[in-house]
């Protein structure tokens, strides 16, 4: 086991994309994805019940380096300003390889 | 009047899509989770869309072209008056946003309207689900004009191009099934279209109960968020349906559209987007409020055209046509 | 009687469940992931009921009042005598909750009957769909009754009233659908009726079948469970369904049902019933393992009903008819 | 990044408003829920497999200020001891705002 | 040849499995989320089971035996020339499994194979449902033969018995529902039968179309990761197909099956399973790469028997019988 | 609250039943499962969309005592490096009980 930064991150379905290429340009290879999750956080209830899905959100986990967190969180912070979304980090223990 | 309210909130989807609302109403626990509402929708798009290519196949009408122009220009248009209209109450994004969203179209309330027409055996001509996909687009390219003209929006996601938009718009996940279907309606020869037939008509009306279930829920679930919004905005919500109703009236008379063809039409111009529009206008005009421009298109004009408009609008034809 | 065991297990639905319970039985992969059931439980309870009602809309019968008033004071009443017999082996919370979820009756083994009966070709009359939704909650009053009675529940869930509880078992979702469905079925003209015949009637088989293979599926999967509570337990879920059909049987003798409708009354009597009821204790009687209540309804009594339970009770009719 | 406590909660799907009531009287504006997840706890299996949804979970991922934890935690408390769940408390860093 | 190919491209299940396709290339949001897919296949593998099995039951065919022996023994021959290609790119276990998965069939080629000839107005005696299911699995126990042959696994999973490996293929949830439908219309007797068309016929191509969109998503999106695989694989997962067919469609001849048939029976030995087979290897054969045998059974054998292998196929029929 | 270890597995759904049984004998009683989640890592993406389910993920959290740790993680090792999947460990409090 080696130490870790585990990453989690709630944003609106529709902006995972971007997320998701953000975080591949800073080197991340792995994240797990759970889609249509419900939560209420500064924009309201996000029920995620609209025929259009303008109202969904997603759950991000992944892993970075712990030297690269800061430059990793600066790259996504803009987007969680400008969109809305929560990120998390935590420390943790890293199995396998 | 009282005649088509009476027959259309006796009509079964009507009647679901109220049972839906009393359900919230008396906090039940009903809930048809994801992603069911989702394949109900797909259902829907596929069968109106497959039907209407059948019937455009049959009978190539001449109207249609007129009809296709005239849609397609009342939704690139009517944004421009309902922004002139909003921005006395929303800044600039918002009020585009929501204008976008009321000069496209509800899938769910044209097809209602068709059931409710099939229900009262008025005729329909088949290319109006044509229009609909037609029509659902135009508003967006206004809307998303309206929100930067003259803006300095400085953000990167709003430097869309419209070309981008076009294909964000139409390549929409919904609007693709329903032009596609179309398509294949249109390809398909008579004989295979008849084994379809069970699946796009026979179970129609009952997806359709169900899906309206569901959208009895979701609208009484943004009744809460209606008080934030304040009454003007929930005003226009109403009043521009009735407007712009009243502008595809004109039109549909102006055309020369059976009654039935009418029917559609106006309801077309008076449904408001909770599904293209928004999902186009997340990605173009990002500063928008979703909470404003879809709860008010789900919550108040998406009730009102399906519990009181349809009535309303058929009994204005009856009288003019 | 063997006659009528062999056409029950060579009814298709009734196969469909024994084979979802063969997939559990040879550890096969077989999965209806969530929220299928729930689409398909709500479709079938969306089309009974508003078969119900239209069935109900076209002959009003006069024996309905009788047997509605009949059935309602059976749920009432039966927790009563059941409740006495459990307490001998589980506390007052579980005996209680297990006592209404018996009083209580089963939508889906309702609708198999109703499937058998067809079968058969003998006649239903329809309004017995109101008698299922009258018979759901007076058991669970009941139920919490006998759980309060006499105790001093502590904790604060259980303090709900009896107002509450009424409104808990009525707005439960799966009965609200029953019920909306059953009226708008009732209010809805013939003609728009005729529209949703495909869709209720057409492909009811069909769905019922895929939902009783997942019935079959969640009802094998609790037999590891049953070990645990024990053979006394068990006992009493085979025993209690019999008992209530005999009580069942009589009424609907005395009433003067005809023989299809009886059968119909005999299965909501033994019936047990693991959606309305458990959610209404989990509220109402925080205290009782839904671990035991819904494992015997749902591992136990709705197999023994479907399987042999109906050829039983249609036997028994055809011998005092 | 502010450091934060991280609390996530898996329970009775019937029992999740409650919880939530609890959560938002403590000042809590923010949470995520994730619908029908499975598992094994005390009260056994539980596959939210049961058409009447008896035996469903959700999990729930919320955040409070560090000196709000113990009384965010005894308010819940309750509830689990009762209607079972579990509770799970983590520090991590929040980032955005 | 040309006009099959044109009627098969425009048959609606082809045109909405392309739709799908289209939606990849425009990089639409189009997508059918988990588990729709799901509950629209085990509703084409209930459906196909239960219409084969009462088929079955009308018309016990002479031929059938004979075809399902060939069946068999080609479904577990074919892997064995397979293998011998494919070790010149391939090493073992990933060969061995590529084998397996060309050597099994794919339900859903089937399917659209049979609403095909039912547009072109062939009959199909409806016996080659049981051969489907019978060529799943012999496919399967040769490959992990071959995977293991003089291979020291050394890890614990992968040394499954036959025996376990059997039950695996048999047991698969896709497979048991396959079977079990078939079982179950082999039983039912004819009136029951009848009431579950509407549900097995009547809606059976709509399902199917909207399950050939999300095919046509699934395999598109498999596009990007042929390139990774090179040009040797996706010409292998090309000519396999065609050879197989060749080798089916001599044994139809021999057989003496009917045109029809014979059009299902090239069909299955043309396929590629990508269901049952890979859920056995990824157990048995753990070694594999699902990325080499999923995708090349998606993405290129799927599409290229839907769109061209069925007419192809059909068009030689056409020539030899 | 008392300190425990927090263990979150990604793996391939088939894999999941072989890792609750590792677990379950190393004294595991109490676990969650979020199934079919989307993921990428280095057997490349999982969107879960294959009509067989050979590319779908669960996501398995489950917790054990601080002393537990190495011996669980070395249990579960052998089948994430055969059959891919990643593990993370964190420190958490237990609340309740
Ligand atoms: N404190 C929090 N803890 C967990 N999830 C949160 C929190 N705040 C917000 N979220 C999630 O993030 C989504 C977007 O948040 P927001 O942009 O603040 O509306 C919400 O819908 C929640 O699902
Ligand atoms: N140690 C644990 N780690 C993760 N989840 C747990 C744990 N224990 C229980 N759970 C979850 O909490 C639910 C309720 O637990 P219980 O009340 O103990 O039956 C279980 O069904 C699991 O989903
Ligand atoms: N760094 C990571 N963070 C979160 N999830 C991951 C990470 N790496 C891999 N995964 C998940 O684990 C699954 C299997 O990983 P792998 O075996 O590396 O392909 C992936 O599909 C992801 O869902
Ligand atoms: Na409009
Ligand atoms: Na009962
Ligand atoms: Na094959």
């Amino acid at each position: 086991m080696r130490p870790i930064k585990r990453v989690e991150i709630v944003a609106d379905s529709a902006d995972i994309p971007q997320i998701i290429r953000l975080l591949e340009r800073r080197g991340v290879s792995g994240y797990t994805i759970v889609r249509d999750v419900a939560g209420r956080g500064e924009r309201g209830m996000r029920l995620g019940d609209d025929p259009g899905g303008a109202f969904q959100n997603s759950y991000l986990l992944t892993t970075c380096e712990p030297e690269q967190i800061e430059a990793l969180v600066e790259s996504i912070r803009p987007v969680l300003q400008r969109r809305g979304g929560v990120c998390l980090v935590t420390d943790a223990w890293w199995v396998r390889h | 009047m009282a005649d088509f309210v009476t027959s259309n909130l006796l009509n079964p989807p009507v009647l679901f899509f109220l049972l839906g609302a009393l359900a919230v109403a008396v906090h039940s626990d009903l809930d048809l989770p994801a992603p069911i509402p989702r394949l109900l929708s797909l259902y829907l798009l596929l069968a109106i869309g497959f039907k209407g290519g059948a019937a455009l196949a049959q009978n190539g009408n001449s109207q249609a072209l007129a009809a296709f122009a005239v849609a397609m220009l009342l939704s690139a248009l009517m944004p421009l008056y309902m922004f002139w209209a909003l921005r006395r109450k929303l800044d600039r994004p918002n009020a585009a946003a929501l204008a976008a969203a009321y000069g496209s179209v509800s899938a769910v309330t044209f097809v209602t309207a068709s059931a409710f027409l099939e229900q009262v055996g008025w005729q329909q001509s088949g290319f109006m689900v044509a229009g609909l996909a037609l029509m659902e687009w135009p508003a967006i390219i206004t809307g998303v004009i309206l929100a930067r003209w003259g803006g300095s929006t400085a953000n990167g996601t709003s430097s869309l191009s419209i070309g981008a938009l076009l294909r964000e718009s139409l390549f929409n996940g919904s609007v693709l099934v329903l032009l596609g279907s179309l398509v294949i309606g249109l390809l398909a020869d008579p004989r295979n279209a008849a084994t379809l037939k069970p699946f796009t008509e026979g179970i129609f009306y009952g997806v359709l109960s169900l899906f309206l279930l569901d959208m009895g829920l979701v609208a009484a679930r943004r009744v809460s968020l209606l008080k934030k919004l304040g009454l003007a905005l929930i005003g226009f919500a109403l009043a521009l349906p009735l407007l712009n109703a009243g502008l595809g009236l004109l039109s549909a008379r102006l055309i020369g559209l059976s009654s039935g063809d009418a029917l559609l039409f106006v309801v077309l111009c008076a449904s408001a987007s909770y599904i293209a529009a928004p999902a186009a206008m997340r990605q173009a005009v990002p500063e928008a409020d979703p909470a404003i421009y879809v709860t008010l298109a789900l919550g108040v004009t998406f009730p009102l055209n399906v519990v009181l408009g349809i009535p309303l609008y058929i009994s204005a034809i009856n009288l003019f046509w």
